[in-house]
């Protein structure tokens, strides 16, 4: 953690000042400070999306180039020559998926930017409950230690794929143990957490914040930790009962008559492997809109801040999420498609699934409605705000044809899918997360990042993500399936497609390299970038208008802001300035 | 063939079955739609980017956009999704899943998914299946666990990873795993079904091609231009070449295939050998730790 | 600067923060025990005609009726202990709150016994699946009883100094446990017919 | 509830102790229902009835439910709408599953 206090040393520059004195402990490390805690999210969530793709680009290696030894890295591997064997193939597969949502981008959209920004935005001192906090924090911290080190297991991590299938998982070796203990705690980490935004953003509301006057952003998160606190529940049962076959032998996923490799296996028999299933998508699905609220909510805020207007259709845009969050709960089985659904069940999740994708429609058309007589700023977050929309749009668009049961068939579990769902979480959410970085920054440093880097960085990321996500797609259509360690080589069908996997492979690393620019970026910035005053972009939200930046170490507010106006009155006319602050009466 | 891929993309595999032209034409009517949708957004999105860049716009409107795009737009969406639902996917998935063929017409084969290879059981002349009993399961010689002291048993056909269908006959797969979850995909015949441990789902259609040449046994497992089956559902550490391979023949050739192969034991799966045998020769030390951990 | 609402309720929803926050951990309560009951009918409704086993055979109804009532004394004492402060009365609160206590030490012994004497006779959650939903269930909700205890400890012993100092929040913060206190009854309440007599 | 005087409190202990009675009886009614063997599907019916009787009780009178703030019944409307959601639909699909039983 050594890094996080510097960090938070430097984002807290005069912060100490007006802080009655903690000992450095209380003060950087089991802070109960929203904003210090947000910091600490970010960062520990950051390291983990960084690990997680390297994850990932090594399994492009094994993609690429199957059986041959793994350049750099490969001393990591001596037992196997530096080849990536299947079974650290699907150690990897399982690793990227679980780390990417659970430990990377739920924690820096939800921990990280919820954290830091909702309490700031509706002019609260601090979460409702500190403490709480700080706890949700460290059961997270945990969760990830846990599962990092079941690296280390006997076996192998887990390596079930981050669905966890049973029966494969349960006869899994030890890791998927761990993946079960960790998971618990980042589903007790997320549970608090929610609970805990959900009170703040009902109760400690400035006066005059109304719910319409709410910045969307804060909506998205307020959807988000619905989604959260009521779907988690789901999965944690079924971890319970996972360990419980693991553990004590129980076969809640097991049915009788198992013969594994030529043995019966010897338990009771009498489960249902479609169980699981059923209670990890009744999570999951939602989860994945967990993954893309909050991204809506960062695009939103910077969209309306550089085309220095008000949100088109800002009240459609929260009926839509708030609509969305609700059926995110009863589309979970599009999913389980292949399963043996009948007509019954398969008419249902079909049709509420073409519902769910209305609201999306929705608001990406407002979002893209309110670039109508902007007036454009190409800033940095900008770009990746921008970006963000046709990315999105592939992502979404790709999943009707998934939604469909009828071609669903041929495109279930192929790379389609992934190809789909990269589409809307990678160069869109991780898009959306840059944006909030870039936005965000001077609010935590007092600085801006430096422009020049922020293009470096986003030029080529935006074109390199579109070099590995689109050719998922034809290899999909094509019917190669998903999870191979050797990228289809061994399959006649994946034949015509194979040639695209070098290239995919070589847009991935290349897609590494361009995110240097972004780490040198934010360090560099912390310390030599330009000096920001209170409100460098001229935002209208609480978080800039009524706090130094960094903001004050304790309290947030030297008087409780009052607010009389809605979150984006860009370019009001008659206003002398082209932004009036949430919190101003009236002209002045 | 029957199959047009409508413009889909190079590399979208053939369709040789009654039913998939139809699911390829919704696919390829879905894509359409998506694209139509990306281009017409997008090419407002881009005109906004260039015409309301602050140079050309330097003042902001606080109104913004007037009248019915947005509700138009939407409508129509929400129309196309309402068509595709109700004449499309709905009905046609319906066909899929509903009028089983009945058994008389169609070829009955039971298809038994393993750690890592797919055991094929066809019920000979007497078009009985011999009874099966996972207590009588030997990995090598029986893998079936088909029960030799019942007389129906005595004719069945048992391969490993070798699935022979007639040309045009409806064909009725019983479908099962010992093990794990599997997918039983086989790409030219538009076909996915989830083999669950534990249940028995029946996957039916009806070939309406013969392999060409070039993805006949042996030489296309060299070429790797054969007709495959694949397994889609992640199952281990040899999913990646869960492979067996599908030849749909005339209906003699099929008759004869099957009396050829209907005295042989399914240990000494048919030919060609290495192809058959090297899949399920992997699998056992590949879950011997899985096994052992639990 | 002091967080509004933590002891007084915020006008417009008439709520004091701690309050709010319970019930929405018990929404998600809710669903972790609603997942685990919907898995309990579906494998018993999925089993196989005749394979399943009845609770009947092996469960101890007398034991568990006890417990049943125990629990629900209980949740009557905690709201007592509550009622007390309000009305100003510390010595009573902290009776009933030590009888809460005390219930649910009986609580526990009593499952203690159950739990021993399945073992002893060799009945464990792999014997069958209805053992394994027996066991997992009443053990997570063992879990959740000795939370409760935890909490009631503390404001029955360290935490209840606060009443002296911070009256009404004090009072609040009894509510509050008691909210989640009562939780578990009602879903005992629930155990008892699915698992016992069903 | 902290508006509520001395004497309010003192009404309510009188309703706890009411409740409490209701709720032993109750108890002893499902035992005893339970001993004369009906029908399977009737006696899951009654069992569930009494328990959703009792639980019911529970929550209005102990939690203040019966008068409690509408946000509060907002939380517990979705969560109770999902809720069956999560019960029923697993058990409908395994019903609708397509397999040889
Ligand atoms: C953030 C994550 C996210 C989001 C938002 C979505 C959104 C959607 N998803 Fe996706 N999905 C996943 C993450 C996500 N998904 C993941 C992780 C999986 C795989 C899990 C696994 O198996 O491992 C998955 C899998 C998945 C499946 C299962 C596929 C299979 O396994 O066979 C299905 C099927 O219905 C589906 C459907 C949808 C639909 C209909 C939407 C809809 O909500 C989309 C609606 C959006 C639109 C329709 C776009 C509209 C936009 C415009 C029209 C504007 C155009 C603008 C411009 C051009 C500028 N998804
Ligand atoms: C949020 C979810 C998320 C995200 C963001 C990503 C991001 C990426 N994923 Fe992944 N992926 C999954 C979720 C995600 N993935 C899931 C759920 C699966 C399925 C697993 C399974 O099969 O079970 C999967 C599977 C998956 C596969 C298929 C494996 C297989 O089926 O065999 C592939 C293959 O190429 C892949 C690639 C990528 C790539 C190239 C990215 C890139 O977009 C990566 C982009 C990342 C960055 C650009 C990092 C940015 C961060 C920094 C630069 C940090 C800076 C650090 C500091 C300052 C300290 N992913
Ligand atoms: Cu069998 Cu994958
Ligand atoms: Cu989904």
């Amino acid at each position: 953690m050594a890094l996080v206090d510097e960090r938070v040393a430097h984002g807290h520059g005069h912060g100490e000042a007006h802080h009655h004195e903690l000992g450095f402990w209380q003060k950087y490390v089991f802070s109960q400070d929203h904003k210090v805690i947000g910091i600490q999210y970010g960062f520990t969530a950051l390291c983990f999306l960084l690990f997680g793709f390297t994850l990932m680009m090594m399994m492009r290696w094994s993609i690429a180039y199957p059986n041959q030894p793994i350049p750099l890295v490969g001393w990591l591997l001596k037992a196997s020559g530096g080849i990536i064997a299947p079974e650290l193939y699907n150690q990897l597969g399982a690793m990227h998926g679980t780390i990417m949502v659970f430990l990377g981008i739920v924690p820096l959209a939800v921990g990280a930017f919820g954290n830091y920004i909702v309490p700031l935005q509706i002019g609260a001192p601090d979460m409702a409950f500190p403490k709480l906090n700080m706890a949700s924090y460290w059961s997270y911290f945990v969760g990830g230690v846990i599962m990092l080190s079941s690296f280390f297991a006997p076996g192998g991590a887990a390596q079930s794929g981050w669905t966890s299938y049973p029966p494969l998982s349960d006869i899994a070796p030890t890791g998927q143990t761990m993946w079960l203990f960790g998971m618990l705690f980042l589903i007790i980490s997320s549970v608090l957490g929610s609970m805990n935004f959900l009170v703040t953003i009902i109760q400690l509301r400035a006066p005059g914040l109304t719910w319409m006057r709410l910045p969307f952003f804060v909506w998205a998160q307020f959807v988000t930790s619905f989604l959260l606190l009521l779907a988690f529940p789901a999965l944690q049962a079924a971890a319970v009962l996972q360990m419980m076959d693991r553990l004590a032998g129980t076969s809640f996923f097991l049915p009788s008559g198992l013969v594994i490799s030529g043995q019966q296996l010897q338990v009771a028999g009498g489960g249902s492997p479609l169980l699981w299933q059923h209670l990890f998508w009744f999570l999951a699905h939602p989860e994945v809109y967990v993954l893309i609220l909050p991204a809506f909510g960062i695009i939103a805020e910077v969209i309306a801040n550089n085309t220095r207007k008000p949100l088109w259709g800002y009240r459609s845009m929260v009926y839509a999420v708030s609509f969305l969050g609700f059926m995110s709960f009863i589309v979970w089985a599009h999913h389980m498609f292949m399963t043996g659904m009948g007509t019954v069940m398969s008419t249902f999740f079909q049709t509420t699934t073409m519902i769910i994708s209305i609201p999306s429609v929705i608001v990406l058309t407002a979002l893209i409605i309110s670039l109508w007589g902007a007036s454009i700023r190409y800033t940095v977050p900008m770009l990746f705000a921008l970006a963000f929309l046709p990315m999105f749009a592939i992502g979404g668009l790709t999943g009707l044809p998934l939604g469909l049961a009828p071609s669903d068939i041929h495109l279930h579990d192929t790379l389609y899918v992934i190809g789909h769902f990269h589409y809307v979480v990678a160069p869109g959410t991780i898009f959306a997360m840059f944006a909030g970085i870039y936005y965000w920054f001077p609010k935590l440093t007092g600085r801006k990042m430096s422009t020049l880097l922020g293009q470096i960085h986003f030029w080529p990321s935006f074109l390199f993500m579109n070099g590995i996500f689109f050719p998922m797609l034809i290899q999909g259509l094509a019917g190669v399936q998903r999870r191979l360690y050797d990228g289809g080589a061994s399959y006649s069908h994946a034949q015509p497609v194979l040639h695209w996997n070098a290239f995919m492979s070589g847009s991935a690393w290349l897609l590494g390299l361009s995110q240097i620019a972004f780490i040198i970026n934010l360090f560099w910035s912390m310390k030599k970038g330009e000096k920001a005053g209170n409100n460098p972009w001229e935002a209208t939200t609480l978080e800039w208008a009524a706090t130094t930046s960094p903001p004050l170490a304790h309290g947030n507010f030297v008087e409780v802001p009052t607010v009389h106006r809605g979150p984006y009155d860009y370019s009001l006319p008659g206003a002398s300035k082209d932004f009036v602050p949430q919190h101003q009466l009236q002209e002045a | 063939m029957g199959n047009t891929t409508l413009g889909l993309p190079m590399g979208f595999p053939p369709s040789a079955s009654s039913h998939g032209a139809q699911l390829d034409q919704l696919t390829a009517v879905v894509h359409w739609f998506m694209l139509v949708l990306f281009v017409g957004w997008g090419l407002f999105f881009v005109y906004c980017l260039f015409r309301f860049r602050r140079k050309s716009n330097p003042v902001a409107s606080y109104t913004g956009a007037k009248g019915g795009f947005s509700t138009w737009g939407e409508a129509a969406v929400v129309l196309v999704e309402v068509v595709l639902l109700v004449l499309f996917a709905v009905p046609i998935w319906a066909k899929r899943v509903g009028n089983v063929p009945d058994k008389s017409q169609a070829v009955q084969i039971r298809v038994v998914a393993e750690q890592f290879a797919w055991n094929i059981h066809y019920p000979g002349k007497d078009g009985v299946f011999g009874r099966t009993d996972s207590k009588l399961v030997t990995a090598g010689s029986n893998p079936l666990g088909l029960d030799p002291s019942d007389p129906a048993s005595k004719d069945d056909v048992t391969t490993i990873n070798q699935l022979h269908l007639p040309l045009g006959k409806p064909v009725l797969i019983y479908l099962t795993s010992k093990d794990v979850i599997h997918s039983f995909y086989l790409p030219v015949m538009r076909v996915k079904q989830d083999a669950i441990p534990g249940q028995v789902i029946p996957v039916y259609f009806t070939p309406d091609a013969v392999n060409p040449d070039k993805a006949k046994l042996p030489d296309c497992a060299v070429s790797k231009t054969c007709w495959e089956i694949a397994c889609a559902q992640l199952c281990g550490l040899t999913h990646y070449r869960m492979q067996g391979y599908l030849t749909v023949e005339s209906e003699a050739e099929f008759g004869k295939w099957l009396d050829d192969s209907a005295p042989k034991p399914a240990a000494l799966a048919p030919a060609p050998a290495p192809v058959a045998v090297t899949v399920p020769a992997t699998a056992a030390p590949a879950t011997a730790a899985p096994v052992g951990s639990k | 600067m002091e967080i509004p609402y933590n002891v007084e309720a915020r006008p417009d929803t008439g709520l004091f923060n701690a309050k709010l926050g319970i019930w929405l951990f018990l929404a998600s309560e809710v669903m972790l025990f609603g997942a685990l009951f919907s898995s309990y009918v579906l494998l018993r409704t999925g089993a196989p005609a005749g394979t399943w086993h009845h609770g009947r055979e092996f469960l101890n109804v007398p034991l568990a009726t006890l417990n049943t009532i125990i629990l629900i004394a209980s949740s009557v004492t905690m709201v007592m202990s509550w009622a007390s402060l309000k009305l100003n009365d510390f010595k009573k609160y902290r009776m009933y709150m030590g009888l809460t206590l005390l219930a649910g030490v009986g609580f526990l012994i009593v499952k203690g016994f159950e739990y021993a004497h399945k073992f002893e006779i060799g009945l464990f959650p792999k014997s069958n699946t209805f053992l394994a939903i027996y066991f997992t269930l009443t053990g997570l909700h063992g879990l959740h009883v000795i939370g409760g205890m935890i909490v009631n400890g503390y404001f029955l012993g360290p935490g209840s100094k606060m009443f002296k100092t911070e009256p009404e929040r004090f009072t609040n913060r009894i509510e509050v446990a008691g909210l989640y206190w009562h939780f578990v009854d009602l879903v005992w309440i629930f155990l008892f017919p699915t698992l016992y007599l069903l | 509830m902290s508006t509520s005087d001395a004497e309010s409190i003192r009404k309510q202990t009188r309703s706890y102790i009411v409740v409490f009675v209701t709720l032993m009886v109750m108890t002893v009614l499902t035992v005893a229902v339970s001993y004369f063997h009906m029908p399977v599907g009737l006696a899951i019916l009654v069992a569930l009835i009494i328990a959703s009787f009792k639980g019911s009780l529970v929550a209005a009178v102990f939690m203040h439910l019966s008068h409690e703030r509408k946000v509060i019944y907002w939380v517990l409307l979705v969560t109770v709408i999902f809720f069956i959601v999560l019960m029923a639909i697993p058990s409908i699909s395994q019903w609708d599953q397509r397999m040889i039983r």
